[in-house]
């Protein structure tokens, strides 16, 4: 397959300068670098919410659900849970994951359903213009909140450290080559996979600058280790001003949810036998 | 052979269900067809449960305002009862606790005889109630062997103690249809689906549907299926929906809280074509209400949940039969349209129990949407002449799917053309008209009494029990519409044609099936509405209906 | 003095809507009143947007199928509406990005003489319609005093520059009328709130209505508003009912989907008798559909979303008039009858501009629910004559105020008996009538064309606009119910009587406000529908009402 | 006002032994000394969910808000926001606030909402007779989980502290002196606090023994230092056999959502001349 075949038809809409170009190119050379080693490409689903994100859905020539606000996690899971061998992919947005809907992230991750959840953190809700989100910074005059906001952001990093989440990791759509590392690593990750990715939103808040100069990558982290991770992520908190790192901060490996929930065993008889063996015991 | 209704009653956490329906089993056994109604507040222990079993040659579907036997666990049993009490009334009574003239057995002082827990207290009064009602001890050993979970033996020696200490009291004769199956109405919902071929079950714990939930986990194994209980209840109907998605027959449960939770993941099941089967039982609202009494007040929310316009299947099947039947079809007409389908039922058929003969082998079959051609030309939404596109899975070799929440092209690509706008939503309806043909062999309407009588008697869902006794009683002619949406019209005019007197009875305080008859053109001529949680009971209906009809 | 349109197109980021605005405001000035239409697809740059502005002497609602003057900024705009351009359209174009005869300008070079940023090549072609239209050049001065937040000088300089390539081409004859402010639908709801004592707005964004939470926001601080945007629609609503809870009168606004999460919470206020305000502004749906074009497929949902059985306040203004009024009245009812309000409007209200004469001086003043008496005595849920209890707000002294979503007595604490239970299930059903007879002497139904006509036309909504234009031209009475529950069927009746046809238009494909006529035994001989989430124009409207009437 | 005036005459349906008792009374004391520390007894507003832990509302005679499963959070914050004067107690269940509403409640911690959260954690759902929450432990069998859960609890504690709680302790219903304490200090406490409080339910998950073996008061930790309250927080997982700490884990002072808010100004002129202005601005 070769890397056209990626892109569908579609009229991309994203502004120029918009940080989803870099994530879709990223996430498809993820993508073609996993088939290389295997993968089947007939088995990629890519589930995604509502906002600029999500076009993600139009524009990638694979298996898609473009869901509802703030719901790729319930689909993903129950996608990867009805066929295990599918390679299950969510590109949410910052409002959809962790406003709308950040329940199912947590509990996704505490499940350690095996699936990518890509975040696409602009730090604002883009299509609808520029409101703030749970990880814009205090003081973020959006048009929700001509005054500022009257909050701090949450770090959605510890967040899912703190829910069980096996594989954690931050990109920005600065830095391409790493972002490609850690969704390829993610989708390689057997189990729950979150990455935070620091989008620049060219249209209402264009952190080119502060990513530029703040960002760096993780080195000599040891990502086996939960309390430096824990420490890693709290290293910045998306509001003050310190380095940023990118890369994997946290990686383990235990029992995923589908393979506890296990397929489904073979009934025993046909389906008629059954239920006529449950109304005989009813009698 | 006539019939006859026993009361048994107590505290919660007594298990006045458990022992309603050893009851039950008992009356099944020496021929008699079952009906139970347990009617308990919505706490753990402490308030009074009681349990209505009523036995008659035929299939009943309702309470009758008298009972032959009271079996009183507790003071209240007879306090709040007296009402039902006539003078052929045996009372069994535990003697420690209840002040009666009766049976009455120091049940306490045999328990701690035997070294019982105080939970077998019931095996007790049943003992005693299986003597006083004339039925053979071996019934009992036969009944208790194969309902009880554990301690058999102990339970036994207990029922003994209560059996000898009874006598023949108000013996009851026996019948020869040989026993059925005893089948609560969420049990009957779980099998007609397992029936249809469902996968998948998820749900969070709602009444009156969360046994149903218990009983597909309970069988979750030997059925084959999937079962899971998330985080909410958006939770439970997005993954319905990736499970449907990815090719699983998949039912969710709940009740109207939770639904109101589901309706956006509705109408994204109507635009992304996705089927899925809802079952929604009623309960008495709103908001949270009486989480353990019924109502018929959730009709026009499952008519017309979640925006936009699309088309949706309502069954409202009225006792087990229908229950089993429209649950299997409801899956398979979802299937077979590509659209959601709500199984819409209530409290007392959710949680009564009801002797079952199984109507799997008459069940039509209905087939899946035709499959898709796996390949590159493959599309989600691809535009046929009767709105139903092929269907593929993902994981179809070099085939993308698309399934999409906004209004989308063949491809499943997002578009606001006008143009693709309008062909998308003339699809959907095309496939609504599609579903309407679909149904016109099926069952859809039910009915009962003198279909050449003047005086039609309407009515929905569990109601339907009361109705089809107490109406032909009556001389009406009773008309039950199965499925609500489409609203069958054309046939649901041809089954009252003649009427000249129309009642129209539901569980609710606006008249909602009345509504929904009002904008077909029918008018009714009297209406008659409960909303106190509490089914019509039969002698209860007669009056309501007398008052009414010239 | 005649009518005239004009029409502005560019790409998504242009502008379009600011500039439209501009234009509405030049016109406003010299005497006409305006209705703009803006057209953008749901993303942020690079799409086709463009806006209508209609001047006439007097009010319209709804665009005509031929614009007088053309401004396109991109080749787009020719392109996609020559069904617009007739003979005497004015062309006035960028040079650089658009091929056509007319007015052309070279912006980018304009722009870059004058050091002007891209955005305001809109002042430059607004320059150049100012003359080409003979508008004065003061009268441009004025506006883009008055209207631009930043960059006057700059902008006029480049203003003038398009101003003076241009000559008096078609000019607009001045009318007399003094400018009218020019709202959008969203800010006449936003005042009209305002106006009914609004103290609290909390919302979630959402197309159409986000407009409305940033105007809210906006003016929060000298209008003394708590406005709040939490995580989620189901945190809105029931943060809404906390507010009401403690005595603040709250209104919510959302979309279809946010509104589908809501509706927990709306059963909720229903069955505590919280009031509630909820701003529904419906999209082209169902599910995410097209979220930035027009639908009026929400209106059952609104009628029957939330489990169980409530009175509910439902109105659907055409126009920002009306929906000053009505959000006025709608928070007030809501205080009065402690029911929820829902505010129906579209993409078509909600986002359009209209010249707006301030109904504030008449909307007629509606009291608050009586107040309680502080003490151990009060009861939020008093059973009284009329079911409205009198209300109290927790801080009074020596009193306790319990609310509760369980069915409950008097004071508010749980009960799952049956008489309670019907008796308030009595109270909300005198509440809702109660609501009724308030609404009386209400303007209820909106009437345009000869009331005498035998043939009406029935419509909702911002489609009132284009039928209360076209339908008395083609000899129809219009009728508008402006609430929809609940459905003042006598007043429609009497308005309606003497019909001897009747044509409902509405913008969605089942026809909803059809079906609710029809339970209230009125048929329509013809139905005009329309779903591709345009809102109909004038001439398209009148061909199609020629198509079906005799 | 005496003892007595606190409870109303609503009959009391919890299984006998069960933990809601000692919460009720706990509650009910916290607050009686609160009065005497100067608190407004019409001031005090309780919201509850929907399980066994709800029926507070029925039993304390203070003005409440018997509201819907996992919605207590939500509208705790605008009370308090509608009037800062109140003192706002959530009675929460912990498939109420764990499950089905689990995002207001990190929301309220991010916002430092002045509200006092208790989570009546009998890790069971009671009401609904007994299905598994997300802080029951791995293999459970409730009722809709026959063969056994097949995920482990999240560690409400550490999501709490990850979300920015000023205010995280926890209590358990077997020790009714140390849970008065805590949850004394969470009404007193400006700021969002919350109590997890391990609760016995009698007849779904009856932990009596497990608790009275393993549960222990904290002592010389230092509750402003979250490096520590992180570590105390994991020490017990929910799940494994280890010693469970109760008493306040964190605890640290920060500017409040309503204090940021503020109460909104004074209009100035009526709403008539407000509404004449906008308009005057928009011809
Ligand atoms: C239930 C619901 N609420 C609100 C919306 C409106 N909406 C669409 S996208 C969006 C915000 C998108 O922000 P984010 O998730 O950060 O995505 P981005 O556009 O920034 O990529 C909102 C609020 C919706 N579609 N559904
Ligand atoms: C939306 C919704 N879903 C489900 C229910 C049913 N329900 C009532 S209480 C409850 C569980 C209660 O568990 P928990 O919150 O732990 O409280 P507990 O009874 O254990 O105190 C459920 C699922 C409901 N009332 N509303
Ligand atoms: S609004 Fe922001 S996130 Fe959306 S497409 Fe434009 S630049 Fe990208
Ligand atoms: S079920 Fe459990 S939590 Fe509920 S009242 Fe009984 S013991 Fe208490
Ligand atoms: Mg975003
Ligand atoms: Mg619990």
């Amino acid at each position: 397959m070769s890397a056209r075949d990626f892109i569908t038809d579609a009229q991309n809409t994203w502004c120029p300068g918009c940080g989803n170009f870099v994530i879709q190119f990223a996430l498809r050379d993820a993508i073609r670098s996993a088939i290389e080693g295997g993968l089947d490409p007939d088995s990629i689903v890519l589930v995604t919410g509502i906002g600029c994100h999500a076009k993600m859905a139009d524009y990638l020539n694979i298996n898609s659900f473009y869901s509802i606000h703030g719901r790729t996690v319930p689909v993903a899971t129950a996608i990867k849970m009805a066929d295990p061998d599918l390679q299950v992919i969510c590109c949410a947005g910052d409002g959809d994951a962790y406003a709308e809907g950040l329940d199912h992230l947590v509990f996704a991750a505490k499940r350690n359903s095996d699936i990518t959840v890509i975040v696409h953190n602009n730090r604002v809700y883009g299509l609808t213009t520029g409101q703030y989100t749970p990880t814009s910074p205090s003081g973020f005059r959006g048009r929700s909140t001509p005054g500022g906001t009257k909050e701090e952001p949450f770090n959605p990093l510890e967040i899912m450290l703190a829910s069980g989440a096996t594989f954690v990791a931050r990109g920005c759509t600065r830095k391409r080559k790493e972002l490609e590392g850690v969704i390829r690593e993610g989708i390689m990750h057997r189990g729950f996979s979150f990455i935070d990715v620091l989008q620049v939103c060219a249209s209402y808040f264009n952190q080119t600058d502060v990513y530029d100069r703040a960002v760096y990558s993780l080195e000599g982290h040891d990502a086996a280790d939960f309390d430096a991770a824990c420490r890693k992520a709290r290293e910045w908190d998306y509001n003050s001003d310190s380095p940023i790192a990118i890369g994997t901060f946290f990686r383990v490996i235990r029992p995923t949810l589908e393979e506890r929930l296990g397929v489904p065993r073979k009934k025993e008889g046909t389906t008629e036998e059954t239920i006529a063996r449950i109304l005989g015991e009813r009698k | 052979m006539t019939e006859m209704s026993v009361l048994i009653g107590g505290r919660a956490g007594d298990g006045i269900n458990s022992a309603g329906l050893i009851i039950a089993h008992l009356l099944s056994r020496i021929g008699y067809r079952i009906y139970m109604y347990f009617d308990y507040p919505s706490l753990i222990k402490g308030g009074h449960n009681f349990a209505i079993i009523r036995a008659s040659p035929e299939m009943k579907g309702a309470c009758r305002r008298e009972v032959d036997f009271i079996l009183a666990l507790n003071q209240d049993t007879l306090d709040l009862h007296r009402d039902l009490v006539r003078d052929r009334t045996t009372v069994i009574c535990d003697s420690s606790r209840v002040k009666a003239t009766g049976i009455c057995i120091p049940i306490p002082g045999i328990l701690k005889e035997e070294g019982a827990p105080a939970v077998m207290g019931n095996s007790c009064i049943i003992g005693a109630f299986t003597r006083a009602a004339g039925i053979p001890w071996a019934v009992l050993e036969e009944v208790f062997s194969r309902h009880l979970r554990k301690g058999l033996e102990l339970n036994l020696k207990v029922a003994r103690r209560g059996y000898e200490m009874a006598s023949d009291h108000s013996v009851i004769p026996a019948g020869d249809s040989p026993a059925l199956p005893i089948l609560s109405g969420n049990e009957a919902i779980g099998l007609g689906l397992l029936h249809g071929g469902l996968d998948a079950y998820v749900a969070y714990p709602m009444t009156p549907t969360s046994n149903l939930l218990h009983f597909l986990a309970d069988i979750a194994d030997r059925a084959g299926l999937l079962v899971f209980h998330p985080e909410n209840e958006i939770a439970v109907m997005l993954m319905a929906l990736g499970l449907g998605y990815a090719g699983k027959k998949t039912a969710v449960g709940t009740s109207g809280g939770g639904f109101c939770l589901m309706t956006e993941g509705l109408s994204l099941a109507g635009a992304n074509e996705v089927p899925v089967v809802i079952v929604l039982g009623q309960r008495a609202g709103p908001s949270t209400g009486m989480p353990t009494y019924t109502g018929q007040s959730d009709l026009h929310f499952a008519l017309h949940a979640g925006q936009g316009e699309f088309p949706r299947l309502v069954v409202a099947p009225g006792d087990p039969k229908q229950a089993f039947t429209w649950s299997s079809l409801a899956l398979r007409l979802a299937w077979r349209y590509q659209v959601p389908a709500l199984i819409l039922c209530d409290k007392t058929l959710c949680e009564g129990y009801y002797s079952f003969s199984s109507p799997a082998a008459s069940v039509p079959r209905i087939d899946d949407a035709p499959a898709g051609t796996p390949g590159p030309s493959y599309r989600r939404y691809l535009l046929t002449d009767d709105g139903v596109s092929p269907l593929l899975f993902p994981g179809s070799p070099g085939t993308v799917i698309k399934v999409n929440s906004y209004t989308h092209d063949e491809a499943g690509i997002t578009t606001e053309a006008a143009e693709m706008a309008s062909l998308m939503t003339e699809k959907r309806i095309r496939k609504g008209k599609a579903l309407e043909n679909g149904l016109l062999d099926l069952p859809v309407i039910a009915q009962s009494g003198d279909t050449s009588s003047d005086k039609t008697l309407v009515c929905w869902g569990s109601t339907a029990g009361a109705c089809s006794e107490v109406g032909p009683e009556l001389g009406f002619r009773v008309i039950q519409p199965v499925v609500l949406s489409p609203f069958p019209a054309e046939k649901f005019l041809r089954a009252t044609r003649g009427t000249h007197e129309m009642v129209v009875v539901e569980e609710n305080a606006y008249g909602q099936l009345e509504m929904l008859l009002n904008r077909f053109g029918v008018r009714a001529d009297a209406s008659v509405r409960k909303y106190d949680g509490r089914p019509f009971a039969v002698e209860e209906l007669r009056a309501r209906l007398m008052e009414v009809v010239s």
